[in-house]
């Protein structure tokens, strides 16, 4: 287990490495720079444009620059952005707690609303189905818009902040907090609910017929011990699967949610920073990105490791 | 340090000499209390809380070195600067300085501080910060963005202390409207700042991180507290040196604060929730949605006329395309004739544009200089109209031929080209496809080509691969220096022949000479005729089209008083320290 | 009628909509009419203004308020008869690639607007069929082509030696973590401007494909590993039955349901990635239409607010994708879904 | 006294499925004592299963069931709704499956899932004490173990533990120890014995095996064309295997000689890798046609053994010589053709998505190229089919549809249709009724006549193949221990558990 986490490790830092150096070789690769607009800039002779240039962002190969990147990079500190004057680490850290926060919240909601659901048996059941197959067949923008126009409409009624509102009066307010969340991480969670409903749908089925649980069912055991501890351990290998990869996709899911609600995390800041091209903030971004990918992965071996006794003891 | 930079400050004995050899038209008023400005018109009351929205997050505070808008308007918020233009009026009004007198060579100006003016940490304004400032903004090292309108002919402007409240400035050569020049030059807290430029660390000084208490300005507000893409909260600056008509000290907002919306529809959302309560820089369709989404009697619509800002059509005129760009060099052997760009110009529906794009909520231009510059623009061009016939007439006589529908050139190849324009600016591509349609009429295979902003600016500033582009510029300035990049073949806003090492045509030559004459006129009617001579010769050659001028557009909570959109930077919040909320009913 | 049969042949009808685009459109999708911008979705009634029933339905189009922009009003609207099997004289050159232009209905001098018209006065029906032609055109191809894509990786990857399995899925980690944005930006960089219509379709199906099988590939290398976990493989294997041989007959039937699956999640996110593609001006442009390039103009909150007929393509797509949906979750549950873990090493139950 | 279980004309089918309505039970009646021990005897799928089923309150879900009378400690079960049932079944009744080891939840300890069926009040030392009583020696360890570590013996106690936990008073037991090795079904039988003694549980047993239900049971019933009966031994036994003569002259078919294999099991913290010898030292011979029955416990290697020969399992150290030449992996494909496996695992072993007809062509179309396409497929599996005994209409149905015991025997067709000289049965017949078994062995027999096969049987079952091997060996721990003829072996065995397993052999009822 130790050998082979190793190992793993050692593979997921070579892709790191591959997805820092692709990063790097495709900015250089797009057209534009982060001073193309600065060309714009009336009253600027290029001669002081050249020298904020290079005081900035010094031209040199590639190789060197990525070598210089990966090399401050093991200090963890992954440069200075271009357009915000300062250390990259600083601008991410809030951020990506933010991300984490919306698409945690998003995603916890969609597993706790799937489990409901999926419990349900008989007509319901068929309905939720149907319900997920309509999910389904709306694309995740389109979901959220349709969420917030409606959210407009209904703001009269129930008015639910959208995005950030004047933070003296709600940040520190955890009712407010709350409600400012709820309409973003719920277009993150019905995003998100088919994809889990339906594993966890398929995933139930299965686990009805497993035969430890038409056992325990056959032993008269209550039908919520029965659910709680013998049709969820069942079912939960391949959930454990989608969690890992859910975990993964935490910084990258919520783009669009948080573009459209003005929800201050990674995905506006990377967004612009692509548009920008701020390369160290790209960079860093996606670095981050990649290594909760690795990390979700990685959890969710180990989770699974955990859940299954049968897996520790694997031949060697 | 360099000589040219160093500014020691002199003798008291010596600045009475150097008083004497002067003659200035006024006479100095010293008054020994502080000295306020009181807005007399102006009787608002105190209080309230204001929530507005930046388009992106400010990148920076530091005001030496904002370059993008949203970094802009909070530092010009934060700071103050020693001359203002009055954004209602276009005239410039003392602000930091309380008078200003111009030598009678018009190279040299004096300007008195106003004193007992404080910073927002208390600390008092003396020359000693504007001496400062200029260096700072000068500093070659720094690369300040401003510093190349402080640089006149080679040369940089030099200021001197001749006192704690007596600034002179001299230019290197007479320089028409240079009053004008120092709106938006922060005035800097040497006392805070002087130990960084020393240390070589004022470039990275003053970022998102700052601890608010060490950003000090002379502005309305100063920083209360910033959340890492959330908001921007500003609090009234206590020490602020403005008054309305009862002596009152301005601001009247106790607090203002800005979030972050990263498009105009999520502002305008907001704005319907009631989470914002003024919104401007408007597209067309936005406004008029707000007039219909909004229970009329919360918010008002404001309409500000036509700004600075133009839609362009630009013809890709740069000299170095036959070594390496044959396709665009052989587009380019049409737009160099004059009579085929006048036809197209002739084939563009203007009065379509308005209507269709924005709504009826633009102007048709005929030159770059929009009706917003006032009396600078020249009555005698008019829009050129819609005229089918005349433009085919022009193309005829030029060599072109049609068969069946098609447009041939006189060499048998089929004109056709491609519109570029940016793909996130939905008027800009509205306004491509729109002209590709009007081309069409002529016999033209005109295909647009979206494409994402920097891809855009790059193909047009660098590359120089592509046929036609649409854009919008925007003037710097009302006044005709503003617009010096634009005009001047060597200005970075020559577009459409970039890096020109002389005028390639005698009549960007002729240009070229009437920009820099008018520069040094000091009389307004000669400068005027200049600049309408300009117009002229543009509106003959045609280098690009200039199709459009939008409206400035906002809205703002009905009971806000005092906000207007204004043409120049940062528009409507320029007088945000008069902004108040109407008590009553 | 069972709700899969149900979706077979609704998809068989929408489908035959689309393709013959040419003949059930009104107008031609690229015609600009500045005179009618932002018209409503004209109503058709069976009654003449004078109030008789007739049999040959009227067009009722609204008129507009003269100064006022895009406002129309029902009162003094005109009631046009509507014609069937109307030939136009100038067929769309542009777009059309359907045989003659022969149409379903039209009116005389003019084109009728069932959906109303955009902000340039272009028929929003017309623009919907052949948008949707484009859109679904490149969206089936590219799924297709990245759900085999996928298939093909992830069987490899859950079958070869580990090393290559291991070496496959670090690529696709970084195919995953990697923003493609900038290789779309690089991409359109290197073509030329001018690109032809179809040739930027074939393009954008292309990147599309290869940048989209990554996740995909990883889900059904899992699924490949279970499937080999079975007793049956083992016979086989036991047999001697080669690789190929073994992912023939066991392997991919197994894969099958789950291939499925993936093309439809890849189904929605590439017609929305559609919409990012022509914001780079990579993927489709004027004056071919699709639904992408038709909702680039449509994401903004006003045309929600004032012209909800111009998101039709939204209202479109749903139960496009509802009955794809449908149809794939019948085809998935012939055998339970599973969705294995993804680490090989550690999942091998001891026998 | 009023009988504790009556059950009164029940009829049982299964609904309209497409080959129409199939009857299952017909007018069954059956009627228990408190403590009275009844077997119910009956061939596979003949609805045995279905009558526990019905008495618990569990009918398989097409099930259709009509029953004049069903009372349970006076009380009608017929009119109880179903959250009553399961109380009654929870709290009254004891049930015990088949496969034990499989009706454990994999991912939970065996404290806690016995804990699930315990009163809520239930402290460590009645848990404990439990499983005492269900003859554990150290119930601590057993208590924190993961079913996957019980042998199958150990499982049906924990099995057994857990339906008396709650003190019921009917057991119903389904074929309790047919996945067990003869010498732990005996000790099953002793506990249930036992238990009965101490609690007075009364018991229904079902089972193929009649010399099992003789050796337990009060009285044996016979579920025969859907009704009940009382059982009446017959007489007919399986006529001796024919000698084979001379094959022990003959050159080794297989040589196996100093054959190793260990798994390694892992601790994540502290970080320890345990080791554990699976095959210590086997090395047989075996002659061309010969039968050898190679007999151990549950545990002692025979799987391991049988996928090391078949090929599946190639990390092993020591040396496979077949027909004179070594077998070092990767093996090769005409190799592979002459040694075949059928598992016991029938509904895993066959792809269900295929039909019979493909399944037996599989072996055919992946030889094809080295041995030529045969000119009649077709021919070849009709050949087979008749050879194994099974209707032709099987041929194009899917697994699924066939019965435990077809499925069985078209494995066997399956590993036969490459005419290969080695055959590995692995426990090929547990799981199956006596005739069944009786037919398949004949079978094999027969082929072993006609094409010379060699077959080795992995088996825990020494009582049957003590009639029908040429050779037994015993595999005990790794080790094979014995290895004599079949004849000679209850007389020169002399390891413990050879004689141990002897003395578990249950007598045939009605034999001699």
């Amino acid at each position: 287990m130790i050998s082979s986490l190793a190992t793993r490790l050692a593979h997921s830092l070579g892709s790191l490495l591959a997805v820092s150096l692709l990063c790097f070789a495709l900015l250089r690769a797009a057209p534009g720079d982060y001073f193309t607009t600065l060309r714009l800039e009336p009253g600027l002779s290029p001669q002081t444009l050249r020298s904020i240039q290079q005081q900035a962002d010094p031209r040199s190969p590639i190789v060197r620059r990525y070598a210089l990147w990966c090399a401050s990079a093991l200090h963890g500190d992954f440069g200075q952005s271009l357009a915000y004057h300062m250390p990259v680490r600083a601008l991410l850290a809030e951020r990506i707690a933010n991300t984490l926060l919306l698409s945690g919240a998003g995603l916890c909601g969609a597993w706790l609303l799937g489990l409901l659901l999926s419990t349900l048996r008989g007509r319901p059941a068929a309905l939720v189905r149907l319900f997920a197959s309509l999910l389904w067949s709306i694309p995740d923008p389109v979901l959220a818009f349709l969420l917030l126009w409606t959210a407009l409409r209904l703001h009269a009624l129930a008015p639910l902040p959208i995005g950030t509102t004047s933070p003296t009066a709600s940040w520190t307010q955890w009712s407010n907090f709350v409600r400012q969340l709820a309409l973003p991480a719920l277009a993150m969670a019905l995003g998100y609910l088919p994809l889990v409903l339906r594993h966890l749908q398929g995933g139930f089925d299965a686990a009805q017929h497993a035969p430890a649980v038409e056992a325990a069912h056959m032993h008269g055991l209550p039908p919520r011990i029965v659910l709680f501890r013998y049709i969820l351990p069942e079912a939960a290998n391949p959930l454990i699967s989608l969690f890992g990869l859910g975990i993964g996709s935490l910084l990258s899911a919520s783009l669009f949610v948080e573009v459209l609600f003005g929800w201050p995390g990674l995905g506006q800041l990377l967004l612009n920073a692509i548009l920008m091209r701020d390369t160290n903030v790209v960079v860093a971004g996606v670095f981050c990105s990649a290594l909760l990918l690795i990390l979700g992965n990685l959890l969710a071996d180990l989770l699974l490791w955990l859940h299954d006794p049968r897996l520790r003891e694997a031949a060697s | 340090m360099k000589a040219a930079f160093v500014f020691p400050s002199l003798p008291s004995a010596r600045v009475a000499l150097f008083l004497a050899a002067f003659a200035f038209s006024a006479a100095l008023a010293l008054p020994a209390c502080p000295q306020a400005l009181r807005i007399s018109s102006l009787r608002g009351a105190p209080g309230g809380h204001l929530s507005a929205s930046l388009r992106a997050e400010p990148r920076t505070l530091n005001p030496v070195f904002a370059t993008d808008s949203a970094s802009r308007t909070v530092t010009s918020i934060l700071n103050a600067d020693l001359l203002h233009i009055n954004r209602a009026t276009d005239a410039v009004e003392p602000a930091l300085a309380s008078s200003w007198q111009v030598g009678r060579d018009g190279q040299s100006y004096l300007l008195h501080l106003r004193h007992g003016v404080r910073f927002s940490d208390g600390s008092p304004f003396t020359a000693d910060d504007v001496l400062f400032s200029f260096r700072v903004y000068l500093d070659p090292k720094l690369n300040a963005p401003q510093r190349d309108l402080l640089i006149i002919d080679g040369r940089p402007i030099r200021v001197t202390r001749l006192g704690p409240d007596l600034v002179r400035f001299d230019l290197p050569r007479p320089y028409a409207a240079a009053a004008r020049l120092f709106d938006g030059i922060a005035i800097l807290p040497s006392h805070l700042l002087q130990p960084l430029l020393q240390a070589g660390t004022l470039a990275n000084a003053w970022t998102l991180v700052t601890p608010p208490a060490q950003l000090v300005g002379l502005g309305p507000f100063r920083l209360r507290s910033y959340r890492p893409g959330q908001s921007l909260v500003l609090e009234r600056n206590p020490y602020y040196w403005k008054q309305d008509a009862g002596s009152r000290p301005l601001p009247y907002l106790d607090e203002v604060d800005f979030s972050f919306a990263s498009n105009q529809d999520a502002e305008a959302i907001r704005f319907t929730a009631g989470q914002l309560d003024l919104i401007s820089r408007l597209t067309a369709d936005t406004y008029s949605s707000l007039q219909k989404l909004s229970s009329s009697n919360l918010i008002r619509e404001l309409d500000g006329g036509p700004g600075l800002e133009f839609d362009l059509l630009l013809f890709n005129l740069n000299a170095d395309l036959a070594a390496h760009l044959p396709q665009a060099a052989h587009t380019q052997t049409w737009f160099l004739q004059q009579p085929f760009r006048q036809a197209l110009s002739l084939a563009v529906d203007r009065a379509a544009l308005v209507h269709l794009v924005f709504q009826d909520h633009a102007v048709p231009l005929a030159s770059p200089v929009t009706p917003a510059s006032g009396q600078w623009a020249n009555p005698a061009l008019r829009p050129t109209a819609l005229d089918l016939p005349s433009a085919r007439r022009l193309l005829a006589d030029a060599g072109f031929r049609w068969r069946g529908a098609a447009l041939y050139d006189r060499d048998g190849n089929p004109v056709r080209f491609t519109i570029i324009a940016t793909s996130s600016n939905r008027a800009q591509s509205g306004i491509a496809t729109l002209l590709a349609h009007n081309f069409a009429a002529l016999g033209i295979d005109a295909s647009v080509v979206p494409l994402e902003f920097r891809s855009f600016l790059q193909r047009i500033t660098q590359s120089h691969d592509y046929d036609l582009a649409v854009m919008a510029l925007s003037a710097g300035d009302t006044d005709p220096n503003g617009n010096m990049s634009l005009w001047l073949s060597s200005g970075n806003l020559h577009l459409w022949n970039q890096g020109e090492a002389q005028p390639a045509t005698p009549w960007e030559a002729e240009i070229d000479s009437l920009m820099r004459q008018q520069m040094t006129l000091t009389d307004f009617r000669q400068r005027r005729a200049a600049y309408f001579r300009i117009q002229s010769i543009y509106a003959a050659q045609l280098p690009f089209l200039s199709l459009v001028s939008p409206n400035m557009l906002a809205a703002v909570r009905a009971p806000l008083a005092g906000a207007a959109p204004g043409p120049l930077d940062p528009g409507m919040l320029d007088n945000i320290a008069s902004f108040y909320w109407r008590k009553g009913p | 009628m069972t709700l899969p049969r149900a979706a077979l042949i609704f998809l068989v009808l929408y489908s035959a909509l689309f393709a013959f685009a040419g003949f059930f459109a009104t107008a031609d999708p690229a015609a600009i009419d500045a005179s009618l911008p932002y018209l409503p979705p004209e109503g058709i009634r069976f009654t003449s203004p004078a109030g008789q029933f007739h049999l040959r339905p009227y067009l009722v189009r609204p008129q507009p308020v003269p100064g006022q922009f895009a406002v129309y009003t029902r009162r003094g609207a005109a009631f046009i008869p509507l014609k069937f099997f109307v030939t136009t004289a100038s067929a769309d050159t542009t777009v059309d690639a359907s045989p003659g232009s022969l149409h379903l209905c039209g009116i005389s001098g003019g084109a009728p607007h069932f959906l109303g018209t955009d902000e340039f006065g272009r028929d929003v029906w017309s623009r919907l069929l052949y948008g949707g032609r484009t859109t679904l055109a490149i969206g089936l191809t590219a799924s297709l082509a990245a759900s085999l894509l996928a298939l093909a990786v992830g069987l490899i990857a859950g079958s070869a030696a580990p090393w290559l399995d291991t070496l496959l899925m670090r690529l696709v980690e970084t195919m995953i973590s990697v923003p493609w944005f900038y290789l779309l930006l690089a991409v359109r960089a290197l073509l030329p401007l001018r690109v032809s219509p179809w040739v930027a379709v074939a393009a954008s199906t292309a990147l599309m494909a290869a940048i989209g099988w990554a996740r995909p590939a990883r889900i059904l290398r899992g699924v490949t590993i279970a499937a080999h976990q079975r007793a049956y493989v083992t016979m086989a294997r036991a047999t001697g039955a080669s690789p190929w041989q073994i992912a023939r007959w066991h392997t991919l039937p197994d894969l099958a349901p789950q291939a499925i699956t993936q093309f439809t999640v890849l189904l929605p996110q590439f017609i929305a990635s559609e919409v990012a593609l022509s914001y780079l001006g990579l993927g489709v442009t004027e004056p071919l239409v699709s639904w992408g390039v038709m909702l680039t103009a449509a994401q903004h909150l006003s045309t929600f607010v004032e012209y909800p007929w111009l998101i039709s393509p939204i209202w479109t797509m749903i139960p496009f994708f509802f009955s794809v949906h449908v149809l794939a979750d019948r085809a998935g549950s012939l055998r339970p879904l599973t969705l294995p873990s993804l680490s090989r090493h550690w999942y091998k139950l001891p026998r | 006294m009023t009988p504790l279980l009556s059950v009164q004309d029940l009829s049982l089918d299964y609904g309209p499925t497409r080959e129409g309505t199939v009857p299952v039970l017909q007018s069954a009646s059956l009627s228990m004592e408190p403590g009275e021990i009844v077997g119910l005897l009956g061939p596979s799928g003949c609805g045995k299963t279905s009558l526990l089923r019905c008495i618990l309150g569990v009918p398989a879900p097409a099930a259709r069931i009509r029953c004049a009378a069903l009372r349970f400690e006076d009380r009608d079960l017929l009119a109880m709704s179903m959250s009553e049932r399961r109380t009654l079944r929870f709290r009254r009744m004891g049930f015990i499956f088949q496969d034990p080891a499989g009706r454990l939840s994999p991912f939970r300890r065996v404290r806690s899932q016995l804990r699930d069926m315990l009163p809520r009040a239930t402290t460590r030392a009645d848990l404990l004490h439990a499983l005492a009583g269900a003859g554990f020696s150290d119930p601590e360890c057993t208590a924190a173990a993961y079913p996957h570590q019980l042998s199958g013996g150990e499982a049906q106690r924990v099995a057994i533990a857990q339906a008396l936990a709650v003190q019921p008073s009917l057991l119903l037991a389904d074929e309790p120890s047919s996945a067990l090795d003869t010498v732990t079904q005996r000790h099953i039988l002793d506990l249930l014995l036992r238990m009965r003694a101490l609690r007075r549980t009364a018991m229904l047993i079902v089972s193929h095996d009649p010399a099992l239900l003789a050796a337990i049971a009060d009285r044996i019933l016979s579920l025969q064309a859907g009704a009940l009966a009382d059982y009446v031994p017959s007489h007919a036994s399986r006529p001796a295997p024919p000698a084979l003569a001379g094959h022990s002259q003959a050159a080794p078919l297989l040589q196996v000689r100093h054959l190793r294999f260990a798994h390694a099991t892992h601790r994540l913290w502290p970080h320890t890798v345990r080791t554990t010898p699976i095959l210590r030292q086997v090395s047989l011979s075996l002659a061309p046609g010969e039968s050898l029955a190679i007999v151990g416990a549950s545990g002692s290697g025979k799987s391991t053994l049988a996928r090391c020969l078949a090929g599946i399992e190639s990390r092993y150290s020591g040396e496979i010589l077949f027909a004179g030449a070594s077998l070092d992996p990767p093996r090769s494909l005409a190799s592979r053709a002459q040694i075949q496996l059928v598992l016991q695992d029938t509904v895993g072993a066959l792809n269900p998505r295929l039909t019979i007809a493909e399944i037996l062509a599989e072996p055919l179309r992946i030889h094809a190229r080295n041995r030529g396409t045969p000119r009649n497929v077709a021919e070849r599996i009709r050949q087979m089919f008749a050879a194994v005994t099974l209707p032709a209409t099987c041929l194009t149905r899917r697994p699924p549809q066939l019965s435990g015991g077809e499925r069985q025997r078209v494995a066997i067709a399956r590993a036969l249709m490459l005419q290969p000289s080695l055959l590995l049965l692995d426990e090929a017949l547990a799981g199956l009724d006596r005739a069944l078994q009786d037919s398949i062995l004949e079978l094999l027999d027969r082929l072993r006549a006609q094409m010379h096969v060699a077959c080795i049987h992995f088996t825990h079952d020494l009582g049957r193949f003590l009639r029908s091997a040429d050779r037994i060996a015993l595999l005990h721990q790794g080790h094979i221990v014995e290895c004599h003829p079949a004849a000679d072996f209850a007389r020169l065995a002399e390891h413990p558990a050879a004689l141990q397993l002897l003395h578990a052999i249950l007598p045939e009822p009605g034999g001699p």
